[in-house]
C-alpha cells in the first residue's frame, strides 16, 4: 500500500487538532473541512489546506457524506481519518470511501457492521468466551419469565427496553413486589418512548465502575491490550474523568481483563485502534458491554502512560504496516488523568454554555498536555457539543498524577463561557476520589452544587474586586462629566443599572 | 467611597479608600487592606492581601458583577447608597409584575409545554431549548398564568430571549 | 528534619514559575519575591504569596541578599529555592540561610565553595581518576615550557588565559611558527582584560560537543547519574538547544561517563542536585570542565526520560530523605529536546530584543512542555535576562522528538519582541541536525541568516495581508471623513506615513 | 485598488479588489485569489489561498509593515501611488541628509566609540549598549563625520532613542 500523503480529516474542534498534529509529525498534508461557522475554527487555522462543506448544522456539513467524500476527491485526499462522533462509526461512509479509492482510517466496514448491532456484539463476546452481564438471551415475555430468571439470578434486576438507549427506558427491580407495577411502567414506557415495547432483564451491578481496554489492531491479525482507561465518573452518561490505570485492578485482574479484550477482538478481525468498554462490579469481576470501534475522546490518557501516538499507529494500520513495536507492547509508567473541560455551568444543573473565548491561558510545566481546539477570542458555536479542551496530566504514581491535576486546573485560566473547572477541581480534591472509590454513582452521592461555594479568602478578594471596579466606573463617570454636581452623577449610575449591564 | 454590598447572600456596607497602590476596605467591622495593579489584560487585578496573590476578573453580568477567580465565579451585587435608596423604594411594585421565561443560550426550541391562559406551578417546565446535542427544560419560578408565548416550536432564539411571559396568580405567592 | 512547608523562591521567570509548580502539587506553599518592574510578572500572580524586594536592577533587589533574607525571616520561610542564576551558586548566601535558620535548598556552602573554584575542582576531578583536558597542571612561564608540552601533546593547543572567562582570553596555537606571536599577544590580552598575565597551556580539542551529566545526591552520601545531556548547540557560549540522550553516545560511553560524574560528585560529597560538564572529542573520549552546583535551565529533557521530578528531589534532600527511586534510578525512556524561545532578532546578529507581549499561544499536544515566564499583555522587562520560555518536547526516539519539536514550533504564536523561532525550527529541520551531527562551532559552520528567507507561498501571503491591511486602514480614513475628496485622502495618507507608523 | 509593494528587495505594482470574502490580487503578471476572514484577535487575518491555510499578522514598523507568518517576520512596504510620486521627488534631498545612530532597544550605554568630529567608515562599531545582560556594538551604515554625541557613558536609553549624529563625507558614498 503507498504511503498515505494526504489525509483530511472528516471533523472539528479538539480531535480534528489532534490528529492534524500527528499527519504533520509524521510529514503529512493535513486537510481540514469546515461548516460556515467554523470558518475561523482552530482546526482551520493549523491545517495546511481546508475546505468548506456546508451550513452550520452537523447534517449539512460533517454529517452531509455527499459534499465530504466529493471534497476529499476533488482535493485528491489519500485517506480520510473520522476522528470521533459524526462518520466515525458509521458502516455506510466506510464503505463508500472504499468505493471512492480512500482509504477510511479505521476498522473494516464489516467490523464497523458486526460491532454496531449491540446484540451481535454480544453474541460476538460470549463466542470469544468472554463474561457479559448475565441477562435474557432474548427479550421476555411476561412477568413470570422474568420472576423464574430472578430465582435463578437473585435480585436486584434491571428491566431494559431493547430498544432503549442513552439511559431511557431502564428501571431496577429489588423484589418480587416491585416487578409487579414495574413491568407494565417499563413496557409502557418503551412502546411510549421507542415504539418497542419488548423488554430484556439482566442482573443490576451495582455502583458500577466503568473500565475500558485500548486495544490495537494490524493486518496481519496482530491484536494488543494498552492497559485500561477508568472513565466512572460520569454525568448523564458523559464521562468527565477518565485516567488509566484502573484504581480497582491488581495484574491478575489486568491480565484476564486485557485477554478478554483481545479475545473480542480477534473474534472479529478487529483491525486499527478500537475501544472494548465493560462494567466492573464491586467485586472485581467485569462485564463486556460493547465495542467502540474508533479512537475515543479519552485515548490521552493511554498515550501518556505507553508513550505511544495512537494516530500514528492508526496510519501504520491503514497504509497496511505492522505496528511499530511489533509483539511487544511498550511496558506503561505511572498514571495519567484526563479532566474534559466543558462549556457547562455546574451550578445551574450543568446548564450548557456558549459565547466568545474572552481569556484563556492553558496550564503549562512538568506533566501536563492540553489538547484543544479554543483560542481567545474564538466563539463556542452552538451547533455542535460542549467540549472546549481536554487537560491530561502524568504522573510517576496516582497521587502525583492527582496533585499535579489539581494544580494544573487551579492554573487554568478561562473565562467566556461557564465551564467545569472549579467542578473538576472540586473532584480531583475529593477524598473518595483521592482514595480511587469511584463508581458510575460518583455524582449522585457526592457532589452537592454548594461545594463550590468560595470560601472567606476568595469572597474578601471578591470584595476588594468589585470595590476597585466601582471606583473605575465611577472615575470614568466623573472624567466624562465633570461640571456635574453629586446628584446628576448617582442618576447616570442609576441608568447604568437599568440599563441591564 | 460607600457602597452596599451584597455577596454571598449577606448584604453589608462597604467603605473604601485607595493611597497609591494599595486599596484600604471597611465592611462588617473587617479590615482589609490590599496591594492591586490592574493587568494588562482586560478588567483584570493582581491582589495582594497581606502577601496572598490573586488575580481577579470583573465582568458585568445581568445582576450585577462577576467575579472570576481561580475557576470560580462569585457573582457581586454593587449598590451606590443613592440607588439603593431608591431601589427599595420601587421595590414593592416590581415583585407584583409577574415573570418572564428567558433563553438562558442560544438555541432552538424544541418543545412548549403551555398555551397562553395555562396556570402553572413553580418549578413547572414550560419550554425545552436544545442547544450544543443538550436539552434543557426551562421552569418558572412562581406561580402564575402564561399571558404570552412569543417563539413556535423549531424557532432559534438568541441568549436572553424572551420566550414566554406569565402573570403572577391573584394571592399566589409572587 | 521537618517538612519544608513555607518555600521561598529566590528567583524570578519561567524558573521561578516551574519551582512553584512542584511546590503546589506537593502541598507546600510557595512565595515569590519581586523586584518593582516585576510586580506583573507571572511568578508573582501564580504564587501563594508574594513580596517586593527592590527596584529593577538585580543587585537592588534578588540580589540584594540582606533584603532577601531579611523578607524570608520576616514571611516565615522555612527554605529557599535558588533557582539558577542569582544566588544559586553564591557560597556566601547558602552560609547566610543556614545562619538565619532557613534551610537552602542546594548543596552545602562548602561543596559550593570547592566546585566555584575551577582549578580546585580540576583537581578534584583528578583525584576522582576523572580526565579533563590534558594541560599543564599550573600557569606556564615561558614559551620554551609551551614548545616542550607541543613535543608532547602535539598541536594544536590552546593557550588559556588563567583569570579568563566567557570565551574571553583564549588562543588557538597550531605550530611553533604560530606559537611566536600567540604567546605575547595572549598574555598581553589577559593582563589588559583581567589584570593578570599568567596563561595556561591545553590541548585543543576540534569541533567538540558539551555533554553534561544530570547527578543527584541526597544526605545518606547516594549520588544517583540521570543520564546526560548533550548541549552543543551555542551560540557565544549560550545553549541554545539541548537534548538527552546525546546522539554520540553508545551505551558503554554512556556508563563510562556516568561512573566518571558519580566518581567526582562522591570525591565532594555532593547532595541535591547538580550538573557534571565535560566536553567531547571527535574520538569520543570526554574530559572533565566543571560542576554546576545547581538546577540547570536544561533540567526539564531529563525529567522528560526519567519521570522524575527533580526539584520534587531537592526538596526530598533538603529535608534529609532518601532520594525517590532509592538506588534504582528510572531506566529513561524515548529521547527529548529542549528549544529556547529568546528574545531575540536573529535575522540582526541576535540582538536582544523587548517589549509588550501582543499575542502569545503556546503550542500544545502530545509530547509538548512549555516552561514560561510570559503572558499576553506582559511586558518583557530589560533588566533580566532575555529566555521567554522553554519548548520541551519528548519522543519514543529521536526522529520523533525532532519532528515533534519541528511540529511545535510550527504551532508557536508569539508576537510583540523579536524572537527566535523561526531560528530554531530552520535548526530543527537542518539536515546536520538531523543527522546528530553536533559540535560547539555548529553555528559558525551552518548558520546563515539568510537561511531565514521566505517562500514563494509565505511571500504571496504576506503580499495579500499587506493588501488587506492596506485596505481596512483606507475604509477607516474614508469612513472617518467621508466627504473628503481624493486629494485629500492622499494627502492623509502620506501624513500618516511621515508619522513613522 | 492600486499599490506599490516592496517584498523581498522587488518593488512591484499591485492591483486588488475584494468580492465578499475573496480578495482578487495581480502582481507581476500573476494572479492571486484568496479566501479571506479577519480574526477576532487584533490584526490578524486567516486566508485560504488555494485552500492552503494562512494566518498573518499585520503589524505596523518603522520601515512599513511587517507581516508576522509562522514564526517569522516579513518586513514590507505599502506605498499609495500618489505618495510614491511625492516620495521621489524628494528623495535625493534625503539621501544627502547625513545619519543617525539610534538605540535599537533600550539599555545603558556601556562604551562610546567616536567623539564630534571623528572620520568614520561604514560598517564602523560607533556605540555599546548594555542590554538584557548583552552587549550590543551599533555601528554606522555609510562613511561619515560624527557632528553630535547625545548621550554619555552609563546613561539610560529608550528604544528609537537618538544617540549619534553624523554628517556625509563630501564625495563620499551616501
Amino acid at each position: 500500500m503507498p504511503r498515505l500523503q494526504r489525509v483530511l480529516i472528516a471533523n472539528r474542534g479538539e480531535i480534528a487538532v489532534r490528529i492534524l498534529r500527528t499527519l504533520r509529525e509524521t510529514g503529512r498534508t493535513s486537510i481540514a473541512i469546515f461548516s460556515e461557522p467554523d470558518r475561523t475554527a482552530l482546526h482551520v487555522l493549523m491545517a495546511d489546506e481546508a475546505y468548506p462543506v456546508g451550513p452550520g448544522p452537523s447534517h449539512e456539513s460533517y454529517l452531509n457524506m455527499e459534499r465530504v467524500l466529493e471534497t476529499a476527491k476533488r482535493v485528491r485526499a489519500d485517506a480520510i481519518h473520522p476522528g470521533y462522533g459524526f462518520f466515525a462509526e458509521n458502516e455506510a461512509f466506510a464503505r463508500a470511501c472504499a468505493q471512492a479509492g480512500i482509504v477510511f482510517i479505521g476498522p473494516s466496514p464489516e467490523t464497523i457492521a458486526a460491532l454496531g448491532d449491540k446484540l451481535a456484539a454480544r453474541k460476538a463476546a460470549l463466542a470469544a468466551g468472554v463474561p457479559v452481564v448475565p441477562g435474557s438471551p432474548g427479550p421476555v415475555d411476561s412477568r413470570e419469565d422474568v420472576k423464574r430468571f430472578a430465582k435463578e439470578m437473585g435480585y436486584p434486576l434491571m428491566l431494559k427496553a431493547a430498544a432503549g438507549g442513552g439511559g431511557k427506558g431502564m428501571r431496577v427491580v429489588r423484589s418480587d413486589a416491585e416487578l409487579a407495577t414495574a413491568w407494565d411502567l417499563t413496557r409502557g414506557e418503551a412502546r411510549a418512548a421507542f415504539g418497542d415495547e419488548r423488554v430484556f432483564v439482566e442482573r443490576f451491578i451495582e455502583r458500577p465502575r466503568h473500565v475500558e481496554a485500548q486495544i490495537l489492531g494490524d493486518a496481519t491479525g496482530r491484536v494488543a491490550f494498552l492497559g485500561e482507561r477508568e472513565c466512572s465518573v460520569q454525568r448523564r452518561h458523559q464521562k468527565l474523568l477518565e485516567e488509566t490505570p484502573c484504581p480497582a485492578f491488581d495484574d491478575a485482574t489486568r491480565r484476564a481483563f486485557g485477554e478478554a479484550a483481545g479475545r473480542v477482538a480477534k473474534q472479529v478481525g478487529y483491525r486499527s485502534a478500537g475501544t472494548v468498554e465493560f462494567i466492573l462490579d464491586e467485586q472485581r469481576r467485569f462485564y463486556f458491554l460493547e465495542v467502540n470501534t474508533r479512537l475515543q475522546v479519552e485515548h490521552p490518557v493511554t498515550e501518556m502512560v505507553t508513550g505511544l501516538d495512537l494516530v500514528a499507529e492508526q496510519l501504520r494500520v491503514a497504509e497496511g504496516d505492522e505496528l511499530s513495536f511489533g509483539d511487544a507492547p511498550p511496558e506503561p509508567r505511572g498514571w495519567s488523568m484526563e479532566a474534559r473541560i466543558i462549556a457547562e455551568d455546574p451550578a445551574r444543573n450543568f446548564l450548557p454554555s456558549v459565547g466568545v473565548i474572552e481569556r484563556v491561558r492553558f496550564p503549562q510545566g512538568p506533566g501536563v498536555r492540553n489538547d484543544s481546539g479554543i483560542y481567545r477570542g474564538y466563539e463556542v458555536p452552538v451547533f455542535y457539543d460542549s467540549l472546549l479542551s481536554k487537560l491530561v496530566v502524568w504522573g510517576g504514581d496516582r497521587e502525583q498524577a492527582r496533585r499535579r491535576l489539581a494544580r494544573a486546573l487551579d492554573e487554568f485560566v478561562l473565562e467566556g463561557p461557564h465551564h467545569n473547572l472549579a467542578f473538576q477541581a472540586w473532584l480531583a480534591l475529593h477524598p473518595e476520589f483521592a482514595a480511587g472509590n469511584l463508581s458510575t454513582q460518583f455524582l449522585e452521592e457526592h457532589w452537592r452544587p454548594d461545594a463550590l461555594k468560595p470560601g472567606p479568602e476568595a469572597t474578601n478578594a471578591a470584595l476588594l474586586a468589585a470595590a476597585l471596579h466601582e471606583r473605575s466606573e465611577r472615575q470614568r463617570v466623573q472624567i466624562g462629566r465633570r461640571e456635574d454636581a453629586r446628584g446628576a452623577s448617582a442618576w447616570k449610575w442609576m441608568n447604568r443599572q437599568r440599563g441591564g449591564r | 467611597m460607600k457602597l452596599w454590598v451584597t455577596l454571598e447572600g449577606r448584604e453589608a456596607e462597604v467603605t473604601f479608600r485607595t493611597e497609591g497602590d494599595r486599596l484600604i476596605l471597611e465592611a462588617d467591622g473587617r479590615h482589609i487592606e490590599a496591594d492591586f495593579v490592574r493587568l494588562p489584560d482586560g478588567e483584570v487585578y493582581s491582589l495582594l492581601i497581606d502577601g496572598r496573590s490573586h488575580v481577579v476578573r470583573v465582568s458585568p453580568s445581568a445582576e450585577g458583577l462577576e467575579v472570576g477567580l481561580r475557576g470560580s465565579v462569585i457573582p457581586v451585587e454593587v449598590k451606590h447608597p443613592l440607588e439603593k435608596m431608591l431601589q427599595a423604594a420601587s421595590g414593592a411594585r416590581a415583585a407584583a409584575c409577574g415573570e418572564t421565561v428567558s433563553a438562558p443560550m442560544p438555541g432552538v426550541v424544541v418543545a412548549l409545554r403551555v398555551a397562553v391562559g395555562n396556570h402553572v406551578q413553580a418549578g413547572q417546565a414550560v419550554v425545552v431549548v436544545e442547544a450544543m446535542k443538550m436539552q434543557n427544560e426551562l421552569s418558572v419560578a412562581h406561580d402564575g398564568v402564561v399571558t404570552e408565548v412569543l417563539v413556535a416550536e423549531r424557532a432559534a432564539v438568541s441568549a436572553g430571549q424572551a420566550l414566554i411571559r406569565l402573570a403572577p396568580v391573584t394571592g399566589g405567592s409572587a
